[in-house]
């Protein structure tokens, strides 16, 4: 690789012919050592394979619950830590998980937790109501650093309470203040300041997940400087999911041992699961195609086209939505017509077909339609005749005296792509002039903070199964608006969506926010994702839903007879692929119970 | 011999404060902080965590912390009662080189811990792939200077640096993994994970070490000594290995510490092809990911091993050369 | 004594001699050079090559492609393919387009671009073959985007070269020229930057410097600029290095000292005597440096922060090219012909380097 | 009496060197010239012997100002020549040239034969550019080398052919002191004498003064008057050339013109050599006393320790055919013997 060349002169010598041949003789030796000390170290490095390797895409920032926020991160945590409960991994639906059971009051402000007795800690503790009232707390300190915090700001308290730490001259209220109470061991109370139609699906959101006091307190008084790294290290760390860490390393691997103590041990079927870092799109396909990894989690679309013919990919629709956001509070971007217009000429169709290429859907909304019981509201779809008028009313006819229109992206190939084929069209149909420029992630954050872009490409999944999840980002002045729209109709109807318990009701409200977010467009929505795993064909218990949230706790290996029973469903024209796996498949303990017992009963 | 140590052992001190000065305040002024994200942190919270990592601190008093050991949080610059001895780091000098910002589960001494032995194995790997074909060609050339067998060894030899080696790698993961499956396609652990890599990260320095090697025999062929061996009546071939040889590797084993620099901190592009844990991607991704400790750890790092390596290369120098003096240069 | 002519010819007879000297006009070692490079056949071919090369990129726009940015998408990923066809933004214009047009198919484009762009149209009209050499996933025309891109890689190298060299030879000389305890300090800390991780530093360079681009756009610097700075900025250390080295040794040679007995000044001895005799160094370092900063280029592409789209390099297409291999199907044009244009140019570059180092060496001068 | 064209006196050239200590400071220093003292007249030719490494060529650059001399004084007609700046030099450096040894490093190889002997006219700025090619071919001419050549470049020449252009460039300004530094050493025997022959005839020419700086005793006894013997940075005898040919009288130069061949052969087969023993002491470390004592083989003549511990001075001596000086003790010790 370009190294400096060396051109400086070096004196070329000769030294004595013993000299040399003793020395080429040390250097030799020298040479064998370091390599017997590579293979050494390489055989030293050398792992048992896991029963299941998955590529997760980055190295995860922590494994703590309360202070991760990104898609990788979620996927290992879920393995290891558990909520009160914990979603059907179809549906979604909240079950019960750390709690066996609940009662929600009538005006939904009140619910009562009974956590179960067989839930335990890894290291052999019980899990207790205590356990989540303490980890709640910790989530609502604000040292803690807390990114998702606000999930917990529905409780009663709770807002206030964070709000007076977080502010060092106000005086701090005390705990009690919160509406969250271990009323005994097992009965964990919590009382909500409105009805949050999605509170239970957030209590199996991670940031809601209990982490272990005697572990985090220990590494405290043991290592007062470092302790936020200690008790997470994976001698050390104390779960209560279906996994434990067995070791890490750095952008290569994380190993998950079942957690024997695990109350529904009995039906997890992996005994240990490698969780990889591969950043690279090509990479991980490889490794994938080889046979050493058995999951991807995305794929380049250059071969979408062929994957798509192919048992194991089976993208579907997922809670995310690519858009542009434009920069409303500089002209010429404050004036809606030109928003309008650009709206107009967004090549979706040509972005979906043949950029990315898997099925996903050209996107008019800021929600996905994937909601069981919301229907996204609509912006207009592409028009250019339209488009050019609404670019000539707003002033630019023909583009023209419109300054050059800047396409701001975080350095990527597909985000090159979709703004280069957008800017095309632009360019061509509209007449306008238009320039790419992409950053490097931190400055591309940098710049959408401060507002320091025309249009900017954006994406945003959700969180849980709401339209909330989406909808509040663009309340004036929030964090995550980064439009600098402002709209106080729009406020009072996200607000009043908050407190509104009926849940027809709320959806109408949320439409109606929508509607306003549509015709106004600080945002330009480009497609709706869709996830785009490989799959391993014989991988059993994986399921497609809408937040791509997978759960290693019911995976397994079917069997040769399993597997082909699941082929015979398999839609006409997908082609058989390696399924990778061991061909008796691996079962949980209890199903491995049940098939026995069906054998004998069958015999 | 001491006093050559000991003058460079201070210039090395001076090198490396300046380098660490230098990459503090460079990395610091740019735009976007390691714990920027794409979901906007609640401001609070952000001033929280930043405070908790003196990132409010003034500069200066933030890279008096770093370099350290100094305790400046006497005077309580976060959460009353929690000062005691509770600094996330104490300094590189007490050989603390910090928390990473981006892998926040991992002091960067057990980052800096994993990744340099494997960096290191990568090393040696390539290194010898690079000793091996670099050497033979560049000795093969030099011998049958001018003929066909010349230009085409220069040819290969100067390949290693016409394609980008990522380039490189793709040819050679279609050829020895798709097509002739030779080889794991990627990952780490196994010596046959090696091969692969190593080759390509060789590759650049072959061919370097071949044009040094054909340099330097052919001058020492030209020497009055090589041509008194064979006046003497010597084989071919002991006079070119046991004679020319010698002073023709010289040039070599001085460009053996910036190249060993060179693959460690320039293996990026082959651990992220081959999935490989290296110290190179932190090289790059930490100042992506503005994470500064690690960056100035990696940094320091660098500036460790190219500083010893060369003096390891001087010194190596006198050993195979008695007439060169240190002292003098 | 002063005053008197020692050295008196007849005026006319010197006249007359001066008239014949210039028949024996000797051969400078730049001709000596020269002579002998093109003896060195495979050299001489490699600059032919590069000379060729360099042409056609400039010439460009005369030749019958599509637009480099022209994106079909219906055409994506077509393999390499003979015959004729005119699908390109030209045929949908009117027979004579206004430049505004013209920087709408081609993205923007210098005065010179449309002169040549209208020459083509004269000479081919809208004739092109077809897809000689393949589309890319967006259908646009590799042999196009290898042609236009080689305008990007050859601008950045040699600018990035020149810049490095302008730092570098400067600094070299100076330190050298001043020697003692400056010299001494120079050096140092040129060997305190070769010890920051340069990868590090460009990174910095460019965010910081990319950040700002807007504003320095508006002073009409625009992003590629800083790119070649950027490059140019970390490739100057071992240029300063050889230079001093040079200077070093040509400071104490005895026709410096003639110079000073003379009464020359350090300005003089600089510029007619030092520099035009560490030239021959320099020429070389530049054919090696070049393809080091297109590789550079590459790489940075293959950090995701080469050239900004739409523009194309080598670098970005061999990138993109890579992304396309897999196990499945191997869109091998997007990856071949682009290495192989960047290969065999920095293969001639290297090879020429290698001529020019021979030709250029004294110690080689009679010997061949 | 007009003051001597050159006066060289006690001129000290130290050099630090040596291994450096923590700081990076020289420990050591070289004392490569250590007070010398000479006079030379217009027209004359002073020659400079020694073996190599004695000081000669450093006391020649030093005395053109390419070093700054540590100590001492180098007067030119008269006028101090030490300390000046470099425009308060340019006035002497039309009259004091210099030829240097290698006729292959002295000439820029990048440039004609016409741009090297115009350039000491262009950094004179004397003549019009026109007139300074014209008057490059005539001093082409001058040296003896086809003014039809001017347009040739260095390496077009022979090493003798280049001697000529270095010192045709050394004529350019119309010195009155040409500083010869080894101008032959490097050539061939029989071009040695072509240039010697050469400098001569210039000589008489011009009127030139030279100072001659050689290691090979036959060329200075031919082509100087007067010659000065160095030895570890000092001048240990001067006397003309024929007394000091005839009778040397310091024991180095004895023991130096022993090691002349004699042109007959019969008295070369009666020539008795006196053979030195040891090395060079080197001059980072010059041994205490006489420099010479350690290899003196007539030390032996002078009664205790003086040799050793006193440095001796040069002294006039009597019986030559012009004024001569030694600086040995033992004829200090002859002399005070006889005298008493």
């Amino acid at each position: 690789m370009w190294r400096r060349c060396p051109l400086g002169k070096i004196p070329v010598m000769a030294a004595t012919s013993t000299a040399i041949r003793l020395r080429q003789g040390l250097a030799g030796i020298l040479l064998l050592g370091a390599f017997g000390v590579a293979l050494g170290l390489a055989s030293g490095a050398r792992l048992e394979p896991a029963d299941f390797t998955f590529n997760n895409g980055s190295e995860v920032q922590t494994l703590d619950p309360a202070t991760i926020t990104g898609v990788p991160e979620g996927r290992v945590v879920r393995s290891l830590f558990e909520g009160l409960v914990v979603k059907h991994p179809k549906t979604l639906v909240p079950e019960p998980g750390m709690a066996e059971s609940w009662t929600i009051s009538e005006d939904g402000l009140t619910y009562q937790f009974r956590i179960r007795d067989t839930a335990r800690w890894s290291n052999g503790d019980p899990v207790t109501a205590h356990d989540f009232e303490w980890s709640w707390q910790r989530l609502l300190t604000p040292l803690t650093g807390a990114n998702y915090a606000e999930q917990l700001f529905y409780v009663e308290g709770a807002h206030e309470y964070y709000l007076s730490l977080a502010d060092s001259d106000a005086p701090d209220l005390e705990w009690s203040t919160v509406g969250i109470r271990a009323v005994d061991d097992s009965t964990l109370h919590v009382q909500l300041k409105s009805p949050t139609a999605f509170f239970l699906d957030l209590c199996g959101f991670y940031p809601l997940f209990p982490v272990n006091r005697g572990n985090i307190e220990s590494a405290q008084r043991d290592f007062p400087g470092t302790w936020k790294l200690e008790w997470v290290r994976s001698d050390k760390i104390v779960t209560n999911g279906p996994y434990v860490v067995e070791s890490r390393r750095v952008n290569d691997r994380i190993r998950l041992r079942k957690n024997e103590l695990y109350w529904d041990a009995d039906n997890v079927a992996f005994n240990s699961i490698d969780v990889l870092a591969i950043e690279k799109e090509t990479t991980m396909f490889n490794l994938y195609h080889t046979g050493e990894c058995d999951m991807v989690d995305h794929v380049d679309s250059k071969v979408a086209d062929i994957l798509m013919q192919r048992e194991d990919f089976n993208p579907a629709p997922y809670m995310g939505t690519y858009f542009y956001r434009v920069n409303v509070t500089e002209p010429p971007y404050d004036n809606v017509l030109l928003r309008r217009a650009l709206n107009l000429s967004i090549p979706r169709k040509t972005i979906v077909e043949e950029i990315e290429r898997m099925g996903q859907v050209p996107a008019y909304s800021l929600v996905p339609p994937v909601l069981a019981d919301y229907t996204p509201v609509e912006c207009d779809h592409e028009d250019l005749d339209r488009a050019r008028a609404l670019l000539a009313e707003a002033g630019y006819p023909d583009g023209k005296g419109l300054p050059p229109v800047e396409i701001h992206y975080n350095s990527s190939d597909a985000h090159k792509s979709i703004a280069e084929v957008i800017g095309d069209t632009w360019r061509r149909e509209l007449g306008v002039t238009v320039k790419l420029r992409n950053e490097e992630w931190k400055v591309y954050l940098d710049t959408q903070n401060t507002l320091r872009y025309q249009l900017s490409r954006s994406a945003w999944i959700g969180d849980y199964v709401d339209a909330f999840t989406f909808l509040d980002m663009f309340v004036s002045g929030r964090g995550n608006n980064k439009t600098g729209w402002a709209n106080a109709e729009y406020d009072a109807l996200i607000q009043q969506a908050t407190l509104e318990p009926d849940n027809t009701k709320r959806v109408a409200i949320l439409q109606s926010a929508e509607r306003i977010l549509m015709d106004q467009l600080p945002i330009l929505p480009i497609y709706y994702y869709v996830d785009k795993n490989i799959v391993a064909p014989r991988l059993g218990g994986f399921e497609a839903n809408a937040l791509d949230e997978h759960f290693p706790k019911h995976w397994y290996w079917m069997d040769d007879a399993e597997l082909a029973a699941k082929r015979e469903h398999l839609p006409p024209g997908k082609k058989l692929v390696d399924p990778h796996g061991p061909p008796n498949g691996q079962y949980s303990p209890a199903e491995m119970r049940r098939r026995a017992a069906a054998e004998g009963s069958n015999r | 011999m001491i006093p050559f140590l000991a003058r460079r052992l201070m210039w090395f001190a001076i090198t490396l404060f300046t380098v660490m000065f230098v990459s503090f305040f460079l990395m610091r002024s740019v735009k976007g902080g390691p714990f920027d994200n794409e979901r906007q942190l609640d401001a609070g919270v952000q001033a929280t965590i930043e405070a908790e990592y003196h990132l409010d601190w003034p500069m200066w008093k933030q890279f008096a912390q770093y370099v350290g050991p100094l305790n400046l949080d006497d005077d309580g610059w976060f959460g009353e009662g929690e000062t005691e001895g509770s600094a996330p780091f104490t300094g590189v000098l007490s050989g603390d080189f910090g928390p990473s910002f981006r892998y926040r589960d991992f002091s960067v001494n057990d980052i800096i811990g994993q990744a340099l032995p494997i960096s290191m194995l990568l090393g040696i790997v390539s290194m010898m792939w690079a000793l091996a074909l670099g050497i033979s060609t560049g000795i093969a050339s030099a011998i049958r200077r001018g003929t066909g067998l010349d230009l085409s060894m220069r040819l290969a030899a100067t390949a290693g640096i016409a394609l980008p080696n990522f380039v490189i790698a793709s040819f050679l993961i279609i050829l020895f993994v798709f097509l002739v499956p030779l080889f794991p396609v990627a990952g780490w652990g196994r010596l046959e994970h090696m091969i692969l890599p190593g080759f390509c990260l060789g590759l650049v320095f072959a061919a370097y070490i071949s044009r040094l090697t054909r340099t330097g025999m052919l001058e020492a062929l030209s020497q009055d000594y090589i041509r008194t061996a064979h006046a003497k009546g010597l084989a071919p071939r002991t006079v070119i290995m046991r004679h020319a040889l010698k002073g023709g590797l010289l040039p070599v084993v001085s460009y053996l510490g910036p190249a060993t620099a060179g693959i460690l901190t320039g293996s990026l592009v082959i651990e992220r092809i081959f999935f490989i844990p290296g110290l190179g991607s932190h090289f790059v991704n930490s100042a992506s990911n503005r994470d500064y400790t690690l960056a100035m750890g990696v940094t320091i790092l660098y500036t460790v091993l190219v500083y010893g390596l060369n003096t390891v290369v001087d010194l190596a120098y006198t050993l195979l050369d008695p007439r060169i003096d240190l002292s003098e240069s | 004594m002063d005053g008197k002519r020692r050295f008196d010819f007849g005026a006319g007879e010197l006249e007359r001699l001066a008239e014949e000297a210039r028949e024996f006009k000797g051969e400078s070692l730049w001709q000596d050079a020269w002579r002998r490079l093109r003896r060195n056949r495979f050299s001489w071919w490699a600059g032919v090559f590069l000379a060729i090369f360099m042409l056609g990129s400039f010439l460009a726009p005369v030749f019958p492609l599509r637009s480099p940015t022209e994106i079909r998408t219906e055409r994506a990923n077509l393999a390499p393919s003979f015959g004729g066809g005119d699908l390109n933004y030209l045929s949908e214009f009117k027979e004579d387009p206004t430049n505004d047009e013209l920087d709408r198919a081609y993205w923007d484009l210098s005065f010179i671009d449309h002169g040549l762009l209208r020459m083509r149209m004269a000479i081919f009209k809208r004739w092109q073959p077809d897809t000689i050499l393949g589309t890319d996933n967006l259908g646009r025309d590799i042999l196009s985007r290898i042609v236009w891109g080689s305008r990007t890689s050859i601008l950045v190298a040699l600018a990035a070269t020149l810049f490095s060299l302008l730092i570098g030879v400067t600094y070299g000389a100076f330190s050298g020229l001043m020697g003692g305890r400056i010299d001494n300090l120079m050096m140092r800390i040129v060997d305190i930057l070769y010890s920051i991780p340069f990868i590090f530093v460009v990174i910095f360079l460019i965010t910081f410097i990319g950040d700002r681009s807007t504003e320095l756009e508006d002073k009409g610097i625009d992003r590629e600029f800083v790119f070649y700075v950027v490059i140019g900025a970390v490739y100057w250390l071992t240029m300063a290095r050889v230079v001093r080295g040079q200077v070093l040794s040509l400071k104490n040679s005895e026709f410096i000292e003639a110079l000073r007995v003379m009464g020359a000044s350090t300005p003089r001895i600089l510029f007619a005597h030092v520099v035009p005799n560490i030239l021959s160094i320099v020429i070389v370092y530049l054919t090696l440096t070049i393809p080091a900063i297109m590789l550079f280029e590459a790489f940075l592409s293959f950090l995701g922060l080469g050239i900004e789209a739409p523009k194309v390099s080598w670098g970005t297409l061999a990138n993109d090219g890579t992304t396309a291999i897999n196990p499945l199907r191997i869109y091998w044009w997007l990856v071949v012909f682009p290495a192989a244009a960047m290969g065999s140019t920095l293969l001639a570059l290297n090879i020429l380097g290698d001529g020019l180092r021979d030709a250029l060496d004294p110690k080689m001068r009679g010997k061949d | 009496m007009s003051a001597p064209l050159l006066q060289v006196t006690d001129l000290e050239k130290h050099f630090a060197v040596g291994k450096k200590n923590f700081m990076g400071k020289a420990t050591q220093t070289l004392k490569a010239v250590d007070g010398v003292s000479f006079e030379l007249e217009r027209g004359e030719t002073l020659g400079l012997v020694g073996e190599s490494g004695c000081g000669k060529s450093t006391c020649a650059r030093t005395i053109v100002g390419l070093y700054p001399a540590t100590a001492g004084s180098v007067k030119f007609e008269g006028e101090e020549l030490m300390g000046l700046s470099r425009s308060e030099w340019m006035p002497y450096r039309r009259k004091i040239q210099m030829i240097f040894q290698d006729p292959y490093a002295s000439l820029d190889p990048r440039q004609t034969v016409s741009s090297i002997l115009a350039e000491p006219l262009a950094i004179h700025a004397l003549d019009k550019p026109r007139d300074r090619r014209l008057k490059a071919m005539a001093l082409l001419d001058a040296v003896g080398l086809n003014p039809r050549h001017v347009h040739r470049y260095p390496h077009e020449f022979s090493g003798g052919q280049r001697q000529r252009i270095g010192i045709a460039r050394a004529l350019a300004l119309e010195p009155e002191l040409i500083i010869c530094d080894e101008p032959v050493s490097a050539l061939d025997v029989s071009i040695q004498a072509q240039v010697i022959n050469l400098l001569e005839d210039l000589q008489e020419r011009f009127g030139l003064a030279y100072l001659f700086i050689a290691h090979d005793l036959a060329v200075v006894r031919h082509i100087c008057k007067r010659v000065a013997v160095m030895y570890l940075g000092r001048i240990v005898e001067i006397a003309d050339r024929d007394d000091l040919f005839r009778d040397p009288q310091h024991p180095y130069t004895q023991a130096l013109m022993s090691a002349v061949p004699h042109p007959d052969p019969v008295l070369e087969q009666t020539r008795e050599r006196i053979v030195l023993t040891g090395d060079v002491p080197s001059p980072m470390n010059p041994p205490t006393g006489c420099t010479f004592h350690p290899r003196c083989p007539a030390k032996d003549g002078v009664p205790g320790t003086r040799c050793q511990e006193e440095v001796p001075h040069l002294r006039n001596i009597d019986g030559g055919s012009g004024p001569r000086q030694a600086s040995c003790h033992l004829d200090a010790t002859a002399a005070t013997q006889t005298s008493a």
